[in-house]
């Protein structure tokens, strides 16, 4: 494919993109325009669609669609695991998937509902002009001390504690990141450190992919390379493993 | 009409918000709760029956006279007045998910949705569709988001019970899941 | 109503300003200055013989519905007794952390609410309850709110010191709750 033509195709992918609010939402579409059931995906089929529409996306824009391309290629991948007829204890690995789609079309269902009563609001005009506030900004107040207790009451039931020191929000996520990383190497050769943490990325998913990439490194599934100081980081798949 | 209704439709012209029912019963205090309610009923009647280009809508607890849909576009082109912006997709798919679920925690929106959802509460936020309801135990203490009555204003809806239950959507989930149709969204009265 | 009539009260009531004739006449391209003249008219006399609460005003070269001046008052009136205003929850959290830990910067107070409080603070200071007390030392030098002596007045305080500790606030509250009255300030000392 030459350069240009794949600079066409990623652009109108990303437009593409744009039509979905998010990997589940992608999905769904698929399950739908396959016209199979959600409580029975064709794993395999399912899977590999969703990855010919993520590829040559924007990859460092897509961490999100990633994550579920990792979790598909999971699944196929259980589902494929030998197992006897009469195992009663096997549990269908696409049960939580499907769990989340189910939610995640209830939930949409409720977008039309919002949709449908936002536009027949929309349609109506409320009273345009507004006579001067003619009560003054000094109405007496109503204050009691039991509401200012109880104010506080809240506060220190809502506060974190201790007061001085605010928790971090969220813990490290470094197997999200790992599951990330693998599944942009998955479908990339080498990959850079702009691919896989978001220009926006919060500290802890800095941190995260930073020790992810490490622990990745240790396992010789990938090799990281800098071709001189501050140099851009080159992240890519370990032949050597890749071989094993 | 009667006094009462002709006061009362004074102070509906008067404001551009929903007017609580209590607070239009303060208007007289000599008027029952009763009296009130029919003055109301009288208002719309009259309203409909007469043919007005207005009429009075019962929205977020309280009541408002608000343009016939009819007319909207041509007070627009007229450039008289501006609809309102429309809410984007990822923030009707947070909105839903919290009018359901409040109060809940933003990790929780995101595992429904499976996007990251912090600029869009951020937006919500602002636009005072949403607002923080609490703090959940465990790490971190996250914040808890819930519904405004603004939300209510803006979908024009009387309370969240007039949004379908959620076992309702789940029976037509079964019926969406094997038909492969859209469903009807037909509001609840 | 005739359709024209309609439409032009719908226009004037969503107008934020009076609307000139030629603008209404430029809502219905079909209608000529005299059927809008008309229709004008007629919105007008129906307003009067089936006594509205409105009624159509010609101001500075345009039209406006006006609520009738006989109901101005009785509006006014209850805006004005509407109850005594009552702080929002937040306005009062916030205010109750500035009790608590003042002086105490924006951001502190945002760090412990979890959201932003500009516009509660500027609502707290037009209220006269907090007030500006200094600046912090370090990056950008931030104000530092505290609470004002009207803050003293509203709660019957004789100082801040009167408050009950944070730890000795559940059996505070169960003292307020039970007498449910003002506390006298003539406790200790």
């Amino acid at each position: 494919m030459s350069a240009t033509l794949e600079a066409e195709s990623t652009r109108t992918f990303i437009v593409e993109l744009d039509q979905f609010s998010g990997p589940l939402d992608l999905l769904l579409t698929l399950i739908r325009e396959e016209e199979v059931e959600i409580t029975d995906i064709p794993i395999a089929r399912i899977c590999e669609q969703f990855l010919a529409r993520i590829h040559g996306l924007e990859l460092s824009d897509a961490a999100e669609y990633l994550e579920m391309a990792a979790r598909l290629l999971r699944i196929k991948a259980q589902m494929l695991l030998p197992r006897s007829q009469d195992d009663e204890s096997w549990e269908d690995p696409r049960a939580e998937l499907v769990r989340r789609l189910l939610e995640y079309q209830q939930m949409r269902e409720v977008v039309d509902v919002l949709e449908d009563r936002s536009e027949e609001r929309r349609n109506r005009f409320a009273r345009g002009w507004l006579p001067a506030d003619p009560a003054p900004p000094s109405s007496p107040l109503a204050l009691s001390l039991p509401e200012l207790l109880s104010a506080v009451d809240r506060v220190l039931r809502v506060a974190t504690r201790p007061l001085l020191h605010d928790i971090v929000p969220r813990a490290l996520d470094v197997d999200g990141a790992m599951a990330t990383i693998r599944a942009i190497l998955s479908v990339r050769v080498m990959a850079r450190w702009a691919d896989v943490v978001r220009p926006n990325a919060e500290p802890w998913q800095v941190l995260s992919a930073l020790l992810a990439l490490l622990e990745l490194a240790r396992r010789g599934e990938l090799k990281l390379v800098q071709v001189r100081p501050f140099a851009v980081v080159e992240i890519s798949r370990d032949a050597a493993s890749e071989a094993a | 009409m009667t006094p009462l209704a002709k006061l009362l439709e004074a102070a509906l012209f008067a404001s551009g918000r929903p007017i609580p029912t209590d607070e239009l019963a303060a208007l007289d205090e000599d008027s029952s709760a009763a009296a009130v309610a029919a003055a109301l009923d009288e208002i719309r009647e009259h309203y409909d029956v007469e043919g007005h280009g207005v009429e009075l809508v019962e929205i977020a607890g309280g009541w408002q006279i608000l343009t016939r849909a009819e007319y909207t576009e041509a007070i627009e082109r007229a450039q008289l007045a501006a609809r309102p912006q429309r809410l984007s997709g990822a923030a009707l798919e947070t909105l839903a998910i919290i009018a359901y679920r409040q109060p809940i925690s933003r990790a929780d929106i995101e595992e429904i949705r499976g996007v990251a959802v912090g600029g869009v509460l951020k937006s919500l936020h602002e636009r005072g569709l949403i607002d923080v309801v609490g703090r959940a135990e465990g790490l971190g203490r996250p914040l808890l988001y819930g519904t405004t009555p603004l939300f209510l204003e803006h979908f024009a809806l009387r309370h969240l019970e007039e949004l379908p239950r959620a076992d309702e959507l789940a029976i037509a989930l079964r019926v969406v899941a094997s038909s492969d149709a859209t469903p009807s969204p037909n509001a609840a009265e």
